[in-house]
């Protein structure tokens, strides 16, 4: 989780995306920055249900900054998984509660990588960091 | 009256056609209704442009049809002021609708529970119960209403602790009397009954507020307001919505399935079997925007004008027995003793004038009222007052070819 | 190859669009299928001179309807070779004409009974049939086809003396591949059990003959073979439909109504309640006739060649597994170990291409080939070999973009 | 039943009607010259089922010719039932078999008055009578 880019070159490198193929490209790339969860962490319990491909995230809450890890099965949820986590990384939950994490992610341009079906699994996401 | 039908009829082509060399007279509203530009070319738009099957796909067509299609669920949401969009479950009218809560409630009756309906309703409201009464030995009684709409004094020993659901009409589709709709569902509640109301003869006349009416369920058709065939609305409160068992099963509605088992859908899905009438419900999304575009108290107030106005005319006519109301009602229902409505209905046909004569699919109503059916003339926004006034002079037309001797 | 999908592409303007900048590709016609003219001129045409409800009116627009709505069923019955037209039973989609079969038999099955589907079916020919086993005591069997749509040879230990529906699909919609539906009926009638027919993935393509096939029911989706949404058929024989107990319950469907009981109408209406989709029925008519003026064979002939020519290329990539057969099927559904379809079917979207990736409504056929979803392209008649080709170009680009390292 | 007009003359009548509002005023004016029911003939099973309007029939097959009687609670009705009684009338029930009773009535131009659900009605009839 150390080696996350920053989020507000993310953000940068994503809204810079001119077309669908290169937010793909770029999303892809990000992906590879993820640390991913092992076979043991991917339970059925750590499951965040309502996304087409399989997500899942595991948040340790601390009294000073939490520990969040997240995996996916699709490379461009991974980059997408990339992108919140620098954004909520060493915030406590009081803090991640209070962001608009739903208008941040809206901001980075992603288009129909974030439509109706699969926004909605973007929104369970969301709700389960904001728990 | 402020209101000129005349510049609405542009969006109604269908309207401006000869029917046996005379006029079309289109005064069969209550059936269905006629569909503006703006639905036709909803319709159109969307075979055009973003055809594509919903939620499955992740492509460019069907990320638009899914978008499109969940907006026209929040559409209709906000018509009925529904709290949220998932409160919509899309049918494919009032019928199909009121059959998904009489099947999804089965599992919660038992031998001796009570069914309430009124006797208004039209058949749609009546058998799905009577089958279910008939499953699972509850009782269907029925709320007896008078042909004003309203009940007698002994009302409340109809509503009981065993009334498990209360099912009633908003409009009388055959005589275009309101029910006391308000009334019974505070009765209805305080015996914690489930609670329907058949919106189909309302939503194209009356701004429907479901919170305000605060009834559990609320069902009507598309095309008898404006929208396409073959969709309809389901609308429930959150809880209602979710003791239903769902009533078709398959594609969509489902998260997981093995042989062994199956695992639903959150709502509005897990009672949205197979793939929808995409079309339907972007057409019916059109219907609503055109009301809403409207001054809906005016198109009301005209309607309703219209409705007054053959009151008043045929009122005077001695032979002329109207089961309608005076006032507040956007149709007029009749009969003319000895003549049948079937004759009278025959001679308006031939003059391009398009009622209703028969039933009106409420036999056990037609009962009450004495009759073997009635002759209906109901009303929309873009009738005229000619209109109105050549269904009189043609009625009486008819009569004086019809009476013998 | 004689036939040329440019021409019949005129009647599909949605087709020539852009999509991300590139030239739309559809290619997920499995899903739904996109409408010529002729369709939405027929929905046009409806709405602009003959809408009205059907059957219960007597007036100029309704008889107009009535005609052309009873016309519709004709054309339908045709298509399939059906005996006659009342028994053609409009629905939804296949997924309701399913679940009315399905309900509508309940009453004949005993705790013991068995219903048997094969292990290729979409969720639409499994969840109903599995919760009518759970509601009845009767058990849900599972005959095992391999995906090359053929049976083992212990196939006969699964049709019983107990074995009262049989029900499977023609073509299997997740790889595209023939069941051995004839051998299988005959199976399945030597026991007495209702045979029901899934056709929803055949009928765009094939030429359907259920005389022929001679099972109690068929049953297809119009907007998968170039009709509307909101449509499609239940075809039935005469005794079949009989026994079925009217799923859902209203106007239309019904003689006579009071409180007390209610006497059913005859096919088809007693199995339609409500008012009908007619615009649907009318669009699914056309759709009919569009395929009927075309030269079938060549048709097919065509769409197969387009499968076999992504199979031939894509089965020499060594990264690719192919789950559909080589020949004989208008669609290619495949996996790339390591790779996620659904990041493939993102990359392929980006250049316009539209595929389905994912599970295709059949999780115990993904169990069986041991993938979590597969990539389909699927044919209809206006694609083009130009568009074959990008699809496997893309893929393989999508395939370097997406191998690790 | 001796007072029905000659079928010749009906059809004359019928097809040289321009309007619907002209085939209605002759059906009416044909329907006077039906002989009614009485209330008890008008039973359950006189009944024919399928109508629009409520129809009777009544058939005493004899040898040489049979008796045929009819009704129906609408005008336009019995005005068709004169028609098709005065063509059966005096037939057996042989030659009333071998008749196209539904060709004869199409001819008759009586338009939409034998539209799809009326059709209906007539086509059963047209059965019972061929019984
Ligand atoms: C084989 C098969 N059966 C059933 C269905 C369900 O059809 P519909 O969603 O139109 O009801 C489909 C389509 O998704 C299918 O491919
Ligand atoms: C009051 C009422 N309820 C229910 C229905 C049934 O509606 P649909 O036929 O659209 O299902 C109608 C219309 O015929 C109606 O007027």
């Amino acid at each position: 989780m150390t080696d996350l880019p920053l989020y507000n070159s993310i953000k940068q490198q994503l809204r810079a995306c001119r077309s669908k193929e290169e937010t793909f490209k770029a999303l892809v790339a990000l992906s590879k920055r993820l640390t991913r969860l092992t076979a043991e962490e991917k339970t059925e319990e750590n499951r965040v249900k309502g996304c087409e491909s399989a997500v899942w995230l595991i948040i340790d809450n601390k009294d000073d900054t939490s520990s969040i890890k997240a995996d996916s099965d699709t490379k461009l949820m991974r980059g997408v998984l990339v992108a919140i986590l620098s954004l909520v990384q060493g915030k406590t939950k009081t803090e991640r509660q209070k962001m608009d994490l739903k208008a941040e992610l809206e901001s980075l341009n992603l288009g129909s990588y974030l439509t109706q079906s699969r926004a909605n699994g973007i929104l369970a996401i969301i709700e389960k960091i904001k728990k | 009256m402020a209101f000129d039908p005349h510049s609405l009829r542009q969006d109604f082509p269908i309207l401006s056609q000869q029917a046996y060399d005379h006029p079309l007279v289109y005064l069969d509203n209550a059936a269905t209704t006629q569909k503006p530009l703006s639905v036709l070319d909803a319709i159109q738009d969307y075979y055009r442009s973003f055809n594509a099957n919903v939620h499955r796909g992740a492509h460019y067509l069907s990320d638009k049809a899914t978008t499109r299609f969940e907006q026209a669920r929040d559409t209709v949401a906000d018509f009925i002021n529904a709290p949220e969009q998932s409160h919509i479950i899309w049918s494919k009218g009032t019928t199909e609708a009121i059959n998904m809560v009489a099947y999804g409630l089965e599992h919660l009756l038992e031998k001796g529970d009570e069914i309430l309906i009124t006797s208004l309703e039209h058949h749609a409201n009546l058998v799905p119960w009577q089958q279910l009464a008939f499953r699972t030995g509850a009782r269907l009684r029925v709320l007896p209403l008078t042909s004003e709409g309203e009940w007698e004094d002994e009302y409340a020993s109809y509503f009981t602790d065993r009334t498990r659901i209360f099912a009633a009409t908003q409009v009388s589709n055959a005589i275009g009397v309101h029910t006391p709709l308000q009334a019974m569902l505070t009765q209805a509640k305080q015996h914690n009954a489930f609670t329907l109301v058949d919106g189909a003869q309302a939503v194209a006349h009356y701004p429907i507020d479901v919170q305000a009416l605060d009834c559990d369920f609320y069902v009507f058709s598309g095309h008898k307001m404006y929208g396409p065939t073959g969709i309809g609305v389901l609308y429930g409160k959150a809880h209602a919505l979710e003791v239903l068992i769902p009533y078709q099963t398959g594609g969509e509605m489902v998260q997981h399935v093995t042989y062994q088992s199956t695992q639903f859908n959150t709502l509005p899905y897990r009672l949205e079997a197979g793939t929808p009438h995409i079309e339907g419900a972007i057409g019916l999304a059109a219907a609503c925007k055109f009301l809403t575009q409207q001054d809906r108290h005016a198109l009301l107030a005209w309607e309703q004008s219209l409705a007054h106005h053959v009151y008043t005319r045929l009122h005077k006519e001695s032979q002329v027995a109207i089961y309608s109301p005076e006032t507040h009602t956007t149709l007029v229902s009749l009969s003319v003793p000895n003549i049948h409505t079937l004759d009278l209905n025959a001679y308006l046909d031939s003059q391009g004038i398009a009622v209703r004569a028969g039933s009106h699919c409420a036999h056990p109503l037609m009962a009450q009222l004495g009759v073997a059916g009635t002759l209906r003339a109901s009303f929309a926004c873009y009738n005229t007052l000619e209109e109105a006034d050549r269904f009189c002079d043609v009625l009486l037309e008819a009569i004086d070819l019809l009476t013998d001797e």
